[in-house]
């Protein structure tokens, strides 16, 4: 591809059209508290498991909402279900379980794949 | 020789049930472990024997258990298996005792009354029959329980998790058709020949006043007997199992053998066992305190036995245990539930009939996400050395002044000890297998223990009951585990902890997970004692609630958290203690949020009521702290 | 004799201060520059928080002065108020004058226009609509697109107009925010089916149950909300809208196709309003509000005496604060004619 | 789509641009890059208009370049214009008249910051004496080279012998009008139409039978961007910027791309070519380029100038489709003539770029 000495470099751009974002129907239907998280990074300033490495909740929920899938089904295990998101989240967002469902729903996924 | 067509679907259903009772018992005998299998054959024909034949006498038959619980549903199930089994029993020695010959054929004593319709006119025989028709009015009393109690729970609205299947109701009005059909029958066949005791001779007589008893007795035994003989043959493929069931179940606990972690033929002999009582429904606080009534333990069996998707079930469970202490039968609900949890989706197959008789071993394949390791973030962890360890676990990292107690009362102390999770550790695991992620949770059981065991340490301190019971359960760590509590004992009954005595009036919550969990009742209560005046609730020990926080539930709401934490501090806090205490920072938090009582961790009203002398040596002091490395 | 007190302007601060001032006794005239009284409110199908129809406000005040001797002057623009002796006068665009005791000035606000944000297409681009054109859909009780289609999905740019230093102006409107929620749960009660998603730069949920409202439409209707102010907007082959925005909280550029969009335009110092001030000499702010005399105790008192403020001509304002600020300034009004030696 | 509404906001962006006596100051690279182009440009102002355009030989770079790729100083960049000022003065002119966007966009942040910072002017000023004794007056007019072909579009039209139709279906050619980002972006007021809508060249095309293209990606950068295809590393930058326009006005069919910048269409033509190098794709109908034009050309091409003198030879992305559907006579042998002799040139060799 680098025929010149350079490659066209890959868009940026969430493309909210293309993307799929039936996983996170998946788990706003299963769990509604879901959908009322406001970004507000509480999960991530608390988390265990981001003390050791960037992961951040907030981050993998609005990527999921945008259907940018893979980055959260790359990072999603790194989560220890240790439940102190649940208890400071403000919104009452039972943050546990949309992990869970989120990873059950990648694992449907791959299921289906194959 | 006494012989009719009639007794021949009996005898089908006599024999098959009997047979099958011993092919399933050999399966499941065959399907136990190695050692279980040794554990089994010792218990059979050792001590432990004599224990279990108790025990089906007492749980079984009397259903002493349930009694307690709740006197007429005990009323309900004795009258029915105590009195059916009096009733088998007295009507054998009738058999022996009046009838032609001695060492009948079961058919014989069952209908005794048609083979020998002379019989009990007078004298003992009159007595006999007495207590022949008092059985069966026992029988026949629970049996109106039993409908009234369906029919009433279908009037209130009660929700049934699954439709009865065909067979399972042909299943069902067979065993309601067989007390009543052997009533009529009885009846008739007395109104003709003019015997019978108070309740046969009497309905008999009366029947026999305006019909011809001596024809209409003939369609009723025959009735009696197909229904025996098809509750008998459908048996196993309804709830009823759970009659033999619980008897191979009771030599096999009797044995020694336990759920563990593993599936298998105790935990499908167990799955079996359940008699759809209800008792785990009623100790529920889903149930009680929000309304969640179709989740319990018993809908779980229920759903397991019927091959369906329990997912959703499994997961809605707050893990407090409170239905294993309940349960009559004494199924190990929540390791069960935690198996159910690993094995994640399962498919509903609609199973036939042959494989309902012999159904697969279930299959309980853990969920798999990816084969990369989760957490291979982690830091290589740096050695440090101490003789006590200090664990503090990631809720109390979010309830700072339960850690500044505990590192107050070991400086007071004077142990020599290190904080290993100061600066925020890594998660127990507890978590994880609560979710049924046992492959991820052993990740972070490995890098815990190799912190601990770098240590060197030979005593572990948490403040986490959830984490207390991980370390003990599912670490291989050779070295003393510790709740805080314990340790604070220790540290009293030691004297190398002075405490001042706080006249408060104190009510303690038993978390689950340091509870039921880990069976620690009593030092949490001593630690109390020793320094406030500790009262009594009415859910004390094995009866605590859950504060609602679990872990273990991820499935309901936050409202409907809250709703159990406010139901469970109202009820502890009934006789207005000055101090609701727990030793659990999950459950501190959770019901410091639902009552207007101040909450409190021991550890947090032992640093309160420290000595002074002994804070003189207080090394948290800012001023004279020397700072140690970051340990992780 | 009873004094005489002008209200410039029939909207909800006009009308709830002529008639409590009516009340109080005084002889009150008020010119409206429209064929009717209401102002804004006439076209506000629902109100927030509790989405109550607008029209149970208009007719509030339509017992509030029915039966009273309040003077209406309709279809008249007041453009100065003068100052003659101890007395005030107010002349009208036609040169007509009015003699008063006190005037109360409740000229409003006009809602901002959103052709001003080139970038968005109002009126270019055929379904890029405003929020009064969207109230107007409910009023009708038909939301559909230019083609007559039923929208799938529907944007909200907040801040049309707010807190945007391009368009002059640098204050929050204060309401759109909360307007857009209650526009999107609309949208939800009127097509069913419709994804809804609001832009926004902050969410300003200040007010008594706007955050309740908030989490409804989030977890009842199912809005989504992202954070973001919309840059661009173009026209796709299709005719559907394309939106380019930052998902600020994503980190990432974001495009996304549209049925509709609703432009939350903010609220401006009115046109009637601005030549008022120039010509009678009332002091205006950098947002070009009237300013009153003191923010925090003289919000009601111009820089004039006798003359006074009701409403949204000093500051954005919902229909609660508009009402309080309304009595507040006849209370001022009172106490200012009971001390006149007049 | 609203046209009305278009309009509108066109009524609010107009300018005043001089009417004759113009100073006329080149564009280094589109001598370069499309030489016939401002050749075309004098020789429509003076021979078909009449006007009067003065060209000084001492004309220099503005620095703009340099000052957008971040190696020129702004007061450096001042002086330099100053300078340019000077020579118009000296010249006697007034009207100011860049072919370059970029000048023209430098020239008016000079002069607003000017007008804004007299202090700055003052500096200049001695600057500019210092160095080079010369004295200048700012211009009465400053007007981007298309500001004067729009302003005169209709005069054009009316000497025109083509059109922008298609001779065969005698349907208006569907034009995309790309403009450079510093013709209205830096100051929306100073460019004909505004920066959200431009109307410079959307004027032309309209006056002279087309039909604009209004594309979601019509605000984008065609790629140039200076710091991006400066440095060979960041090429793919600059190269999926021009991507991101093709994809998104394909779908629109559109038969040619008119310009004001030098970069526009160079970037425009040359990435057309790189882009089907690297990834085979073409954006035109039946797997052809897509032609980019200077809005000189297409002026030159509808009064019936010969394609070849316009330079259009020079354009990676063959035009002749456009030729053809206007119905040009030209001679496709004449393509490469260099001096009467005609040299065969394989248009599809690698070049270094």
């Amino acid at each position: 591809m680098d025929k010149f000495g350079f490659a066209i470099s890959q868009q940026r751009q969430i493309d909210f059209e293309a993307n799929r974002r039936d996983i996170a129907e998946y788990i706003s239907e299963k769990e509604p508290s879901f959908r009322v998280c406001i970004e507000c990074g509480c999960c991530a300033a608390t988390c265990t498991t981001g003390n050791f490495t960037p992961f951040s909740l907030r981050e993998l929920l609005i990527l999921l909402k945008r259907g940018e899938n893979d980055k959260v089904r790359d990072n999603i295990n790194k989560c220890m279900l240790c439940g102190k998101c649940t208890l400071v989240c403000p919104r009452g967002v039972n943050t546990r379980n949309v992990i869970s469902l989120a990873r059950e729903a990648f694992q449907d996924r791959i299921k289906n794949a194959v | 020789m006494q012989f009719d067509p009639f007794i021949i679907p009996f005898n089908i259903g006599l024999y098959f049930i009997l047979i099958y009772a011993v092919v399933r018992s050999v399966m499941w005998f065959r399907d136990l472990s190695k050692q279980d299998k040794l554990r089994l054959q010792r218990g059979f024909f050792g001590r432990s024997f004599g224990q279990s034949l108790k025990e089906i006498f007492m749980e079984s038959l009397l259903h002493r258990k349930i009694f307690k619980t709740n006197f007429r549903l005990g009323y309900m199930h004795m009258s029915l298996a105590f009195g059916w089994f009096l009733l088998i029993l007295f009507g054998t020695l009738e058999a022996d005792i009046f009838g032609s010959s001695h060492l009948n054929a079961p058919y014989k004593a069952i209908f005794f009354k048609y083979f020998n319709p002379d019989h009990g006119r007078a004298g003992f025989e009159a007595v006999w029959s007495f207590v022949m028709d008092f059985l069966l009015a026992v029988i026949l009393s629970g049996l109106i329980i039993a409908i009234i109690k369906r029919l009433y729970s279908r009037i209130v609205g009660m929700k049934k998790t699954t439709k009865l299947r065909p067979l399972d109701k042909v299943a069902l009005t067979s065993l309601w058709m067989i007390f009543p059909s052997r009533l009529i029958a009885e009846s008739f066949t007395s109104g003709a020949y003019g015997t019978g005791s108070f309740l046969t001779g009497s309905l008999g007589s009366w029947l026999a006043s305006f019909l011809p008893a001596h024809e209409m007795a003939y369609p009723f035994w025959w009735l009696y007997s197909l229904s025996l003989g098809t509750f008998f043959v459908l048996l196993p493929l309804t709830r009823y199992m759970h009659i033999p069931t619980e008897l191979f179940l009771i030599f096999a606990r009797n044995s020694g053998i336990t759920t563990g972690d593993k599936a298998g033929a105790f935990t499908d002999i167990q799955t079996y066992s359940c008699s759809s009582c209800g008792i785990c429904i009623d100790a529920c606080q889903l149930n009680f305190s929000t309304g969640i009534t179709n989740i319990q333990s018993a809908y779980l069996l229920k759903g397991i036995r019927n091959n369906e998707n329990v997912k959703d079930i499994a997961f809605n469970c707050l893990m407090c245990g409170r239905c294993d202490q309940k349960c009559p039968v004494g199924i190990e609900l929540t390791p069960i539930r935690m198996l159910r949890r690993r094995a994640g989706e399962t498919e509903h197959v609609e199973k036939s009939i042959l494989k309902r008789y012999f159904p697969d071993k279930p299959s309980f394949n853990p969920v798999k996400v990816s084969e990369k390791p989760s957490f291979d973030f982690l830091p290589s962890s740096r050695p440090v050395k101490a003789d006590v360890v200090y664990f503090a676990g990631c809720m109390t990292h979010l309830t700072p002044s339960i850690r500044n107690s505990m590192i107050k009362i070991l400086d007071a102390s004077g142990v020599k000890y290190k904080f290993i999770d100061e600066n925020g550790g890594v998660c127990c695991g507890r978590p994880l297998m609560l979710a049924g992620q046992d492959k991820e949770a052993r990740e972070l059981i490995n890098f815990n223990s190799k912190l601990i065991l770098k240590s060197g340490a030979q005593t572990l301190v948490t403040s986490c009951p959830i984490c207390y019971k991980v370390f003990r359960e599912s670490y291989y760590l050779d070295i003393e585990v510790l709740h805080h509590t314990q340790f604070i004992k220790n540290l009293i009954d030691e004297g190398s902890l002075k405490l001042n005595f706080m006249r408060k009036k104190v009510v303690y919550h038993t978390p689950c997970d340091l509870g039921r969990g880990s069976g620690v009742y009593d030092e949490p209560r001593d630690v109390l004692r020793y320094v406030s005046r500790l009262q009594k609730t009415d859910f004390d020990n094995e009866n605590s609630l859950c504060c609602g926080g679990s872990l273990g539930n991820m499935k309901i709401s936050y409202k409907q958290k809250q709703i159990i934490a406010a139901d469970a501090a109202a009820r502890l806090t009934k006789d207005n203690p000055e101090i609701l205490a727990t030793s659990c920072p999950l459950c501190k938090k959770t019901l410091a949020a639902a009552t207007e009582t101040k909450v409190a961790d021991i550890a947090e009203i032992v640093a309160e009521a420290i000595m002074l002398p002994n804070l003189m040596k207080e090394k948290s002091n800012p001023m004279l702290i020397v700072k140690e490395p970051v340990t992780i | 004799m009873k004094k005489h007190v002008i209200v410039i302007g029939g909207g909800p601060a006009g009308m709830e201060a002529a008639g409590q001032l009516i009340k109080n006794g005084y002889d009150v005239s008020l010119f409206e520059k429209d064929k009717t009284t209401g102002g804004h409110l006439n076209e506000w199908f629902k109100l927030f928080p509790d989405r109550r129809a607008g029209s149970e406000v208009l007719d509030y005040y339509k017992n509030l002065i029915s039966g009273k001797d309040l003077k209406i002057i309709n279809s008249t623009v007041v453009e100065k108020v003068g100052q003659s002796g101890g007395s005030l006068t107010v002349s009208t665009k036609e040169g007509i004058e009015h003699t008063a005791d006190a005037v109360v000035i409740a000229t409003g606000f006009d809602l901002f226009k959103s052709t001003r944000k080139e970038e968005y297409g109002y009126e270019i681009y055929d379904n890029v609509i405003s929020s009064a054109d969207l109230e107007a859909m409910f009023r009708k009780g038909a939301v559909i697109t230019s083609e007559g289609k039923t929208p799938k999905n529907v944007g909200f740019v907040h801040c049309v107009g707010s807190r945007d230093e391009k368009v002059g102006n640098l204050y929050c409107s204060k309401l759109c925010c909360i307007t857009a929620v209650k526009q999107a749960i609309e949208i939800k009660e009127h097509v069913p089916g419709t994804k809804v998603y609001c832009f926004y730069m902050d969410m300003r949920m200040g007010g008594a149950y706007y955050e309740e409202l908030y989490r409804e439409a989030q977890e009842e209707w199912g809005v989504n909300f992202i954070r973001g102010k919309v840059s661009e907007v173009s026209e796709s082959i299709n005719n559907r809208l394309i939106v380019k925005v930052e998902d600020t909280l994503a980190g990432r550029p974001l495009k996304m196709e549209l049925d509709m969009l609703v432009l939350m335009a903010g609220m401006e110092m009115s046109e009637a309003g601005k030549k008022l001030a120039s010509l009678t000499g009332l002091k205006t702010g950098d947002n070009r509000f009237f300013s009153p005399a003191d923010h925090h105790y003289g919000s009601n008192r111009s820089n004039i005496s006798g003359i006074f403020y009701a409403g949204a001509c000093t500051m954005p304002m919902n229909i609660t604060e508009t009402i309080s600020h309304a009595r507040a300034a006849v209370a001022d009004v009172i106490d200012y004619l009971k001390d006149s030696k007049r | 789509m609203k046209i009305e509404g278009k309009r509108a906001i066109w009524s609010e962006y107009q300018k005043e641009i001089a009417d004759d006596k113009y100073y006329y100051v080149r564009s280094c690279i589109r001598q370069n890059f499309f030489p016939g182009s401002e050749v075309a440009f004098l020789k429509i102002m003076r021979e078909e208009l009449k006007k009067d355009v003065h060209e000084h030989p001492c004309h220099t770079t503005c620095s703009g370049i340099g000052y957008h790729g971040d190696v020129v100083p702004v007061e450096t960049a001042m002086t330099v214009v100053a300078r340019q000022f000077a020579l118009m003065t000296e010249a006697g002119y007034t009207n100011y008249v860049p072919s370059c966007i970029t000048s023209f966009g430098l020239y008016t942040e000079v002069l607003e910051t000017w007008h804004h910072f007299p202090d700055v002017e003052q500096k200049v000023r001695q600057q500019l004496k210092k160095a080079t004794g010369r004295e200048f007056e700012v211009p009465k007019n400053l007007a981007h080279a298309s500001d004067i072909i729009f302003k005169f579009r209709k005069e054009i039209a009316a000497k025109a012998k083509y059109k922008l139709i298609n001779k065969n279906t005698g349907e208006p050619l569907k034009v995309v009008d790309h403009i450079g980002c510093h013709y209205a972006k830096m100051f929306p007021s100073k460019g004909v139409g505004g920066a959200e809508y431009p109307y410079v060249l959307a004027g032309m095309v309209e006056e002279w039978g087309g039909e604009v293209i209004d594309y979601p990606e019509r605000r984008h950068c065609c790629g140039f961007g200076f710091r991006q295809y400066l440095v060979q590393a960041n090429r793919g930058f600059s190269v999926a910027c021009s991507k991101e326009k093709f994809e998104s006005m394909q779908p629109f069919k559109p038969d040619m791309i008119i310009t004001n910048c030098p970069g526009c269409p160079m970037f425009l033509d040359r990435w057309q070519y790189v882009i089907n190098e690297m990834e085979g794709k073409r954006y035109g109908k039946d797997g052809e380029g897509i032609p980019v034009f200077t809005y000189e050309e297409v002026a030159g091409l509808i009064l019936g100038y010969d394609p070849w003198d316009l330079g259009l030879q020079m354009h990676q992305t063959d035009c002749e489709p456009v030729l053809e559907k206007m119905g040009i006579d030209y001679n496709p042998d004449m393509k490469y003539e260099i001096n009467g002799t005609i040299t065969k040139v394989n248009s599809r060799v690698s070049l270094s770029i």
